[in-house]
């Protein structure tokens, strides 16, 4: 029988894939896309929910998180272009010139 | 009202300085500036001697008083007062400060108004430390003391002023912060007994509470006093700062800043918390007897001068500790004395090596020699201020070291045998000092032709070595003017323990 | 084992391994194609969860707004592979320990949630329409959260500002 | 009127010290005189006052409250009763000689010099006046140290020279470790009595059975004794008066002669009751005081300054000051006081204008010869040789004579013989001297003698006080150039020095051979009036009536107690059965002075060779007491040097600097460290930086989860 | 219907503020000048009396936002700040070079964010105007386009603040099925106070806990904050540094003193932890640095430290002190960053330490007004920052926080240290080879004045504030 548990766990571990993303890779792009993971799974986690208690507040809130991840994105996206006008790279690695 | 002019008076003196200074550092205002500053001062001396006359001897508790809700939520108020021990020590701020700027006068030329600006800041918030007896305003008078003289000593100071301003600034800070801690948690303590947290002073006297509150608040207390007087071992701050310092900034610190430790003892940490005290005191005591002997020795091979003024500080704040501790009526007034005492022929001390350091741009001892010769006024001065400092009788030195003495052998006489030792002591490195400097022949041809005492050298030195002669013979004329207070706070502390 | 059960093992398996392949993927055109699959197999998730409106919105607006401009930008930079730098400021030891603190972080959450103990979903029917009902979807967002909903508003309007303020050529 | 007796001198200090730069010599110098003797004409009057009313134990008279803090009240109250009364007469006298003395002495002193010469002087007089007429021990210790303040400032008076600088400073150094011990002897006693005024310690002292053992009392006046070797430079505390004699020569007759170095003793006599009441401190002070005498005595047989061996001299007669005190004979003592301040000033003065003769030339192998050149001062000195030494009927010895008794008949019989030997000694060095200056041929160098006094310094000393010898070269500016003014100084030229001097060296010659007078033994039918003068002095009196305000005080006052009786009984020994002895002692006394006298003669009239021989012989016995028992040496080596190497290396760089101050710049450095090495965490990449964060997250979800 | 509004006017004239500024932008024809920042101030100034205005009415409109005291407590700071950045702002802006319109827009979209966070009483409006305001301050941040620092910046403190988000948004998660799908607060506190799901509430708590103190840059999620602080434009720092740090513990404030009150006993040893952490890594860390503003970002770090404290304490005083702090601290840091911010340019940032080397010769007056903000950072009396700091460690101390108290104070005498080195420039060290200066207009010396003259007024007569602070708790808690 499918149970909130099922969901739940699935999100977390969907959670911890993404923030990985962040150490795995060398490209900023990708780490955006880490985040993204991060931000379903805790969509998935308000839709089980809403599911579980009844209510439709889990879907609407799903819909303003994707809002705001497109916003992010958006944000995002552009300072990734800009950054690499600065330094023609995408390797976080290439961005430490702020320090210590 | 008389205290808060009083207070106030140089704070407001030290804005029309700022106006009359005109816009950025205009030297050809520099005589407008020092004029306006040496008035605002004297007249505030003149405040702090009316002050004195007005003052009823008879009377053991605060006069004068103040009081005004400040911040009512916490039991905060603005409250003013001066007793018997207070009073001097006003005075004596309102007397050193026209003398160190006075004693500016040709070395400072860099930025004057803002040294004045400085000078006079510094002196209302030391006027307020002395008169508060509110723990909040005492303490914000506390810490506002450190930022002009940070000032004073890191732009007029010498070659490593900047090092010992910071030293100066954050060694005091750690001290006076946890005494912070300490005063909030002893006016919630108060609190939660009586149900209104308050931080007026004569409130918080017998303030029951228990043996771990009270000895952790007292070490905090204490602490932060004992950085400031200093007493061995929290002293490193003081000979950097003296040595940096400018002449004047070395006049008020050793003068009057000094004393705003050992004030603090006698008033908020011995009354406050009197088992602490009667269980802590033989330990600072002891620190003190150690602090007078070795900062006499240290001082002896000091080859710097105002290193070896500023160890010897140590030294004499040791017999004010010593006699604070004692809690005998003549230790303790004998230590009120002494920090007057101390105020002027260290004061003194400083003026002078101010004076030569003036003419010759060095303090170190082996530089000069022979000088008696040269400048028989300036080493006839030196020579009073010398003997007023090893405690000559006749000298004001004296009757403090004597009482001092004197109560604490009631209380633990072998300790002040040790601590008399210190007699000699001082006569060895300040004589050491002064024969270097003053008697032999002229060994190093700059000093050769040096002026004497100029007419204002002479208005800084009179009232000086006056005032050291006139303490000296008459010590009777303060002693019973302080001791109905004195009396006041023994009880206090004996009216619990002991 | 309905095929409920099964259709989420399917779905969570395929979303798990895609966002594997999304974090685990040197060219980040294949990383975004793969996070499409996994917002693919979240959809399905959310139709098992009766959610079809989630289930499409999942679609549209992620699978083919937000992943479009994705795609848009990794073409735009040209940036089919990962810059080989092999100075790193971070050690690979260092990085094994990031790799660590995720894992930890999936273990604790997992165990956390483990402990919720077994809560299985209401299948009255009258619930599970009133939550896959569009219509009620559309009245509560405009009636409970219509200010967040205008907030919303705003947020676009900053982040429309800040991309064209931040991605517009210097004059 | 009291006051007036050291305020006149006073007033003498403040114009001189303040005008006396402007003040042509005459008045500068007139004008120390005559407040000396308007203070002396003063102090006979107060004297006569008190004299003629033998009723009354002493005039008093309080003029302020001094110190007043709880149950400490110090008045400043003079009080004259008839052991001060003694001291001032000397003090004034004494002092009025010696200041005119001065005027001569010092006269090629510039004139600002010159002022602030008597400046001091008078100021010394005023200081020694209080401290005699004080009636607690703190004016008392005012003057007390104002006294070493002004022997400070006399000795160093030649500041320029760096030997007379340091002489002063040992000098104020050695007399602060003493005041150390009189300080913490006042302190011990408050704490006892409530007070400090002598008359109301002796009588609460007399309210205390007698201490045999060793109680407060004892350690009381252990220190205050402490004190008293200190000011009166006896063992262990000596050794700055040697060195004292760089200050002027008046200097040394009227302070390390005459007046201030009998303070210790003078202040033995006014507590006569609370050491009377301690044997065993008695017995220190006997003890102390004849081995000072002893050891002083064997140095100055062997020294070649002339002013040191007088310093000895002075050390080593002081010892029989406290022999004296130490046995009970309190009268004797002040009578020894009172007597030695005349020959020993006359020596002091004597030697002076020799000193002035030659230029500044102070080593007597360099003398000889002088007493036709200069007939009067060599009269006026062997009179105060002779009296010294203790030959009858001079001053010396009855004072001495009188001390020799008191011990003998104390029981003390060691301490007699110890006396006896000094006495004997005492006679040769000081004839030694007399003959090696005065007698036989002239050694110096007539021809020699440069033109340029400066350079007159004899190189090859020996003795190694290059400081004493080398006055005339540094502060050539006084009696070198004198010495030019005078006509250079030697040969024929030579002559006994100006009138002022010439008087005052006869008066006290006068003074010396008369002095003694007045303290004529019974067996000699005198009835030793100085005695019956002084006891009352010695005994606890009720607190006489004040005469002007008095500190309301209220004090257990005993009166004459049987303690005191006691006291005087052992000193009034019963005179029939001990007169015989008494007369025998006397003899002896005479007897050994005499011959002392001719031994001297032998060895440095008749045969000097004998005398080099016999320092041949016995070199390292020669060696030990020319060089003083290395006393000095001993000090600086095991006390000075330590002190200033542990307070420089030790203290001063190794506990300030390195360890107190180490510690807080430590502090300092360990934050500044710690910053250093944290901010390499904010490396800058965006992997660390969220490393930290899901490291948080870990961190608050695990406490959670696993609390 | 002006009722249920009442409550988001302040917010709603700061958004028409920013909108005009944008119309404004779009309207100006290339090379004229405007001054936009009216609009920001007009805006600003209307927000501020429309605060006081619903002082004590306590509106509440669409069921999320609430117009308690505290909001409009909070919300009266952010007018302070934003006003004074906006009269700092006009010749920074010109002199480098920032596109005006967006840059006035953003910082009022900022601002109304900042305000809707700490008035919404619902979680995921919480959330939306925590991103707006996020979303404004990290294009903010990289809106000087050819400072590669700046874009650096932007992208760590993006990257990182969409990780705190997306915790952030899981704790949400959490708390809207903690409370049986809502996500007001008030709803989520009844949940707890019946009888909560220990493992969720505690989820919530703790993942909501993360995304506040990554917004007010606690240790240990605070090491965007340097790198932010310095690579921004030195005036967005100042605007960032106090507005962000208020809107951030208004919020947290009402989340953590409200909702999650009764759960006391679970966050306090974390958040003290944690603010033991920030208040000694700040302060410590600062020491030596060389960048006025990364020194100013340790500082604003340690700051976060001690109005920790605060909620630590959790007492009616620590909230008040938590108010009253973050507004003496909002003027003396913008105080201190404006002056940094003034004297730059875009070839010259002066943010350097050395660059201030001799400042009090050649502008005694701003040398002046810098040492009185340190001071007040410092928490000398007679400043702002010493009443602040008496505040929270009294409230600290009167809970029995000993040892927090401690170490915040020996904590903030290292910071003093860094402080004063700024302090040893400007008066003790002689000038190097700087730059012209910049003259600095006389509507931001009014504005540095003014800050200047509420340091003084905060420090000495602190008692009506004072007040007005207990009062807005009263309100809520």
């Amino acid at each position: 029988m499918l149970t909130l548990n099922h969901f739940l766990i699935l999100s977390g571990v969907l959670f911890s894939i993404g923030t990985i993303g962040v150490f795995l890779r060398r490209n900023l792009i990708t780490i955006l896309l880490s985040i993204e993971i991060m931000l379903n799974a805790v969509n998935l986690t308000f839709v089980a929910a809403g599911r579980y208690i009844g209510t439709v507040d889990g879907q609407i809130i799903t819909f303003f998180v994707m809002t705001v991840a497109a916003a992010e994105a958006a944000v995002g996206l552009a300072l990734v272009i800009s950054l690499f006008r600065h330094r023609e790279t995408l390797s976080p690695e290439a961005f430490t010139s702020l320090k210590w | 009202m008389l205290l808060s002019v009083i207070v106030f008076l140089p704070l407001a003196g030290a804005l029309l300085v700022l106006l009359a200074g005109g816009r950025g550092d205009r030297p050809e205002r520099e005589g407008t500036v020092r004029a306006v500053a040496l008035g605002v001062s004297l007249v505030a001396f003149a405040a702090t001697l009316f002050l004195w006359w007005r003052f009823n001897p008879a009377e053991p508790g605060f006069q004068f008083v103040e009081n005004h809700p400040w911040m009512p939520q916490f039991g905060i108020s603005y409250h003013l007062g001066v007793d018997g021990i207070s009073l001097f020590l006003v005075v004596l701020t309102g007397f050193l400060t026209p003398l160190s700027l006075l004693c500016s006068w040709e070395s400072t030329h860099n930025n004057v108004k803002l040294f004045s600006f400085f000078m006079l800041v510094l002196e209302s918030a030391m006027l307020g430390v002395f008169v508060s007896i509110d723990l909040f305003l005492f303490y914000i008078f506390w810490d506002a003391v450190l930022i002009p003289m940070y000032f004073l000593i890191g732009i007029w100071g010498y070659e490593r002023r900047i090092y010992a301003a910071v030293k100066f600034i954050l060694y005091t800070m750690v001290g006076s912060i946890l005494m912070l801690v300490a005063i909030i948690g002893l006016s919630y303590a108060h609190g939660t007994i009586s149900g209104q947290p308050t931080f007026d002073l004569q409130q918080l006297y017998g303030t029951a509470l228990t043996w771990q509150m009270e000895k952790w608040f007292f070490l905090a207390f204490a602490v932060a006093f004992l950085i400031k007087v200093p007493l061995f071992p929290f002293h490193t701050w003081l000979p950097d700062a003296h040595v940096e310092a400018p002449t004047a900034g070395s006049v008020i610190l050793a003068g009057v800043m000094l004393k705003m430790g050992t004030y603090g003892l006698l008033r908020f940490a011995y009354p406050l918390f009197p088992h602490a005290f009667s269980y802590f005191a033989p330990y600072i005591a002891l620190l003190a007897v150690v602090g007078i002997i070795y900062g006499a020795l240290v001082a002896m091979v000091q080859p710097d001068m105002k290193k070896l003024v500023a160890y010897s500080s140590v030294s004499h704040l040791g017999f004010v500790v010593l006699g604070l501790c004692s809690n005998t009526i003549q230790g303790v007034e004998g230590a009120i004395y002494q920090m007057l005492n101390h105020g002027v022929s260290t004061g003194g001390l400083f003026i002078i090596v101010g004076m030569l350091s003036d003419r010759r741009h060095t303090r170190l001892i082996a530089e000069y020699g022979g000088l008696k010769a040269v400048m028989p006024r300036l080493v006839a001065c030196f020579m009073i201020v010398t003997l007023s400092s090893i405690a000559v009788p006749g000298f004001n030195g004296f009757i403090g070291e004597f009482l001092i003495l004197l109560g604490s052998f009631r209380w633990m006489p072998w300790m002040t045998s040790v601590a008399a030792s210190g007699v000699i002591l001082s006569a060895v490195y300040m004589l050491w000092m002064f024969q270097r400097v003053n008697y032999g022949d002229v060994t190093n041809e700059k000093n050769r032709a040096l002026p004497d005492l100029s007419t204002r050298e002479w208005a800084l030195m009179i009232p000086t070595v006056a005032m050291a002669i006139f303490m000296g013979v008459f010590p009777a004329i303060f002693l019973r003017t302080m001791e109905p207070s004195v009396m006041k706070v023994i009880d206090l502390i004996n009216g619990v323990a002991r | 084992m309905d095929a409920n059960i099964i259709s989420f093992y399917i779905f969570a398996v395929i979303a798990v391994l895609a966002s594997l392949g999304v974090v685990g993927q040197r060219n980040p055109m294949h990383s975004v194609m793969l996070l499409i699959v996994s917002f693919g197999a979240l959809a399905g998730l959310y139709v098992l969860l009766d959610a079809p409106f989630s289930a499409v919105t999942q679609i549209i607006i992620y699978a083919g707004a937000i992943m479009v401009l994705f795609l848009f930008v990794v073409m735009l930079l040209n940036a089919h592979t990962e810059d080989d730098i092999p100075k790193t400021t971070i050690g690979p030891r260092a990085l094994r320990i990031g790799v660590l603190l995720s894992l930890l972080l999936g273990v604790e959450v997992a165990v956390a949630l483990s402990r919720l103990g077994i809560t299985s979903f209401n299948n009255d029917p009258g619930m599970v329409s009133a939550i896959s009902s569009v219509s009620r979807i559309g009245t509560q967002l405009f009636t409970t959260h219509s200010f967040a909903f205008e907030v919303t508003s705003i947020l676009i309007l900053v982040s429309m500002v800040g991309a064209v303020v931040i991605a517009r050529r210097e004059h | 009127m009291l006051l007036l007796i050291p305020l006149l001198p006073f007033a003498g200090f403040v114009i001189n010290a303040l005008l006396g730069r402007r003040l042509p010599k005459s008045i500068s110098g007139g004008l120390a005189c005559l407040v000396m003797l308007a203070s002396l004409a003063i102090s006979a009057a107060s004297v006569w006052t008190l004299v003629s009313h033998p009723d009354i134990p002493w005039l008093e008279a309080t003029y302020y409250r001094w110190m007043s803090s709880g149950d400490l009240q110090i008045p400043v109250q003079f009080r004259l009763d008839h052991l001060s009364a003694l001291m001032i007469l000397v003090v004034t006298g004494i002092g009025s000689l010696i200041h005119i003395y001065s005027t001569a002495y010092m006269h090629e002193e510039t004139d600002g010099e010159y002022a602030r010469y008597f400046s001091y002087l008078n100021l010394f007089a005023a200081f020694m006046l209080v401290l005699v007429l004080g009636s607690t021990f703190p004016v008392m210790f005012v003057g007390w140290e104002g006294v070493g303040l002004c022997s400070y400032l006399l000795i160093g008076f030649w500041y320029k020279k760096r030997s007379a600088a340091d002489a002063g400073k040992k000098a104020f150094v050695v007399n602060r470790i003493g005041d150390f011990g009189f300080i913490l002897g006042m302190l011990l006693i408050f704490s006892k009595f409530t007070t400090l005024d002598f008359q109301a310690v002796a009588a609460n002292v007399n309210t205390l059975p007698v201490e045999h053992s060793m109680g407060w009392v004892t350690v009381a006046t252990l220190l205050l004794f402490l004190g008293a070797t200190g000011k009166s430079a006896q063992i262990p505390l000596y050794t700055w008066l040697p060195d004292a004699m760089e200050g002027p020569t008046p200097v040394s007759a009227l302070i390390h002669a005459a007046t201030m170095v009998t303070a210790g003793v003078y202040m033995i006599g006014r507590n006569a009751v609370l050491f009377q009441h301690t044997p065993i401190t008695l017995a220190v002070v006997a003890g102390i005081g004849i081995a000072t005498a002893l050891m002083a005595g064997t140095i100055g047989l062997v020294q070649n300054d002339i002013k040191r061996v007088l310093a000895y001299s002075t050390v080593s007669q002081l010892g029989y000051m406290f022999l004296a005190m130490g046995v009970g004979a309190y009268a004797a003592g002040i009578f020894h006081l009172y007597t030695h301040a005349f020959f020993k000033a006359l020596l002091f003065l004597g030697s002076g204008a020799v000193i002035h003769a030659l230029a500044g030339e102070q080593d007597i192998r360099n003398m000889g010869g002088l007493k036709k050149a200069l007939p009067i001062t060599y009269w006026t000195f062997l009179i105060g040789a002779i009296a010294i030494a203790g030959v009858p009927p001079l001053a010396g010895f009855f004072s001495k004579d009188e001390i020799l008794w008191r011990t003998f008949a104390g029981g003390h019989r060691i301490m007699w013989i110890i006396g006896l030997v000094t006495s004997f000694l005492t006679a040769t060095y000081m004839f030694r001297l007399v003959f090696l200056t005065f007698h036989g041929e002239r050694r110096h160098d007539a021809p020699a003698a440069p033109a340029h006094p400066e350079e007159e310094e004899p190189a090859a000393h020996g003795v190694g006080h290059a400081a004493a010898a080398s006055a005339s070269s540094v502060h050539s500016s006084d009696i070198g150039h004198r010495a030019s003014g005078i006509g250079h100084g030697h040969g024929a030229h030579l002559h006994d020095a100006p009138p002022a001097m010439t008087l005052v060296l006869i008066v006290l010659a006068i003074g010396s051979v008369l002095a003694g007078l007045v303290g004529i033994p019974h067996v000699l039918g005198g009835g030793n009036r100085i005695e019956r003068f002084l006891d009352p002095a010695f005994e606890a009196h009720e607190m006489a009536p004040a005469t002007e305000f008095q500190v309301s005080e209220s004090r257990v006052r005993a009166g004459a107690s049987p303690a005191s009786e006691a006291a005087a009984a052992t000193r009034e020994p019963t005179a029939e059965e001990q007169g015989d002895a008494e007369w025998m002692l006397m003899l002896l006394s005479s007897g050994i002075a005499v011959a002392g006298i001719v031994i001297a003669a032998y060895f440095w009239l008749r045969n000097r060779k004998a005398a080099a021989s016999i320092a041949r012989g016995a070199a390292p016995v020669y060696t030990l007491l020319l060089n003083k028992y290395y006393v000095d040496e001993l000090y600086n080596a095991l006390v000075v040097q330590p002190i200033k190497q542990i307070s420089t290396l030790v203290l001063w760089k190794g506990a300030d600097a390195g360890l107190i101050d180490g510690t807080v710049n430590g502090v300092g450095f360990a934050v500044r460290e710690s910053s250093g090495s944290l901010r390499r965490l904010q490396s800058g990449s965006i992997r660390a930086y969220a490393a930290s964060l899901f490291f948080g997250v870990i961190l608050i979800l695990g406490w959670y989860l696993l609390r | 219907m002006m009722n249920s509004l009442a409550a988001t006017i302040p917010i709603l004239i700061v958004v028409l503020s920013a909108i005009a500024a944008m119309l404004a932008e779009a309207i100006r024809h290339p090379g004229e000048r405007m001054y936009i920042a009216g609009f920001g101030l007009i805006g600003l100034a209307g927000a501020g009396v429309a605060s006081v205005f619903l002082w004590d009415t306590d509106a509440v409109s669409f069921g999320v936002v609430r117009a308690d005291n505290f909001t409009l407590f909070i919300n009266i700071i952010l007018c302070i700040i934003g006003i004074l950045t906006m009269l700092f702002s006009h010749e920074v802006v010109e002199r480098e070079g920032l596109p005006a319109g967006e840059y006035y827009a953003l910082t009022l979209f900022a601002i109304s964010g900042m305000m809707l966070m700490v008035a919404a009483i619902d979680l995921l409006v919480i959330f939306l105007a925590l991103e707006v305001l996020s979303l404004s301050v990290y294009v903010l941040t990289a809106l000087r386009r050819a400072s590669a620092a700046g874009s650096e910046a932007a992208f760590k403190y993006f990257l990182l603040g969409g990780f705190s988000s997306a915790f952030f948004l899981y704790g949400i998660a959490f708390a809207f099925l903690l409370s049986n799908g809502s996500t007001r607060l008030d709803v989520i506190a009844q949940a707890i106070a019946t009888g909560p799901n220990a493992t969720v509430s505690l989820l919530a708590m703790g993942l909501l806990a993360v995304g506040f103190c990554f917004k007010v840059s606690a240790v240990p999620f605070h090491m965007w904050t340097p790198d932010a602080y310095e690579g921004a434009p030195t005036i967005v720092t100042a605007f960032m540094s106090t507005g962000v740090k208020a809107a951030a513990f208004g919020a947290f404030v009402r989340v953590f003193l409200s909702t999650f009150e009764p759960m006391q006993g679970q966050w306090i040893q974390v958040l003290s932890a944690i603010a033991v952490a920030t208040m000694v890594l700040g302060a410590v860390m600062g020491v030596l640095q060389n960048n006025v503003k990364r020194m100013l970002a340790y500082s604003s770090i340690a700051h976060a430290g001690y109005l920790l404290l605060g909620i630590i304490a959790a007492n009616s005083a620590g909230k008040a002190a938590v108010l009253f702090y973050l507004l003496t601290y909002a003027v003396a840091n913008l105080g201190a960053l404006g002056i940094v911010a003034l004297l730059g340019t875009a070839e010259h940032p002066h943010d350097q330490l050395r660059d201030f080397a001799g400042l009090w010769k050649t502008r005694p007056a701003l040398a002046g007004l810098m040492t009185v903000f340190l001071l007040s950072l410092g928490g000398f009396p007679p400043t702002a920052g010493f009443v602040g700091k008496w505040y929270i460690f009294s409230a600290a101390v009167q809970e029995g926080h000993y040892a927090l108290a401690i170490v915040g104070v020996l904590s903030s005498v290292v910071s003093v240290f860094f402080y004063l080195r700024i302090v040893v420039m400007m008066y003790m060290t002689e000038e190097g080879a700087v730059p012209v200066r910049p003259h600095v207009s006389a509507a931001a010396m009014a504005g540095l004045a003014f800050a200047m003259l509420a340091t003084f007024y905060l420090g000495v007569l602190p008692t009506r504030v004072i007040d007005y602070a207990l009062q807005s708790i009263q309100t809520i808690f």
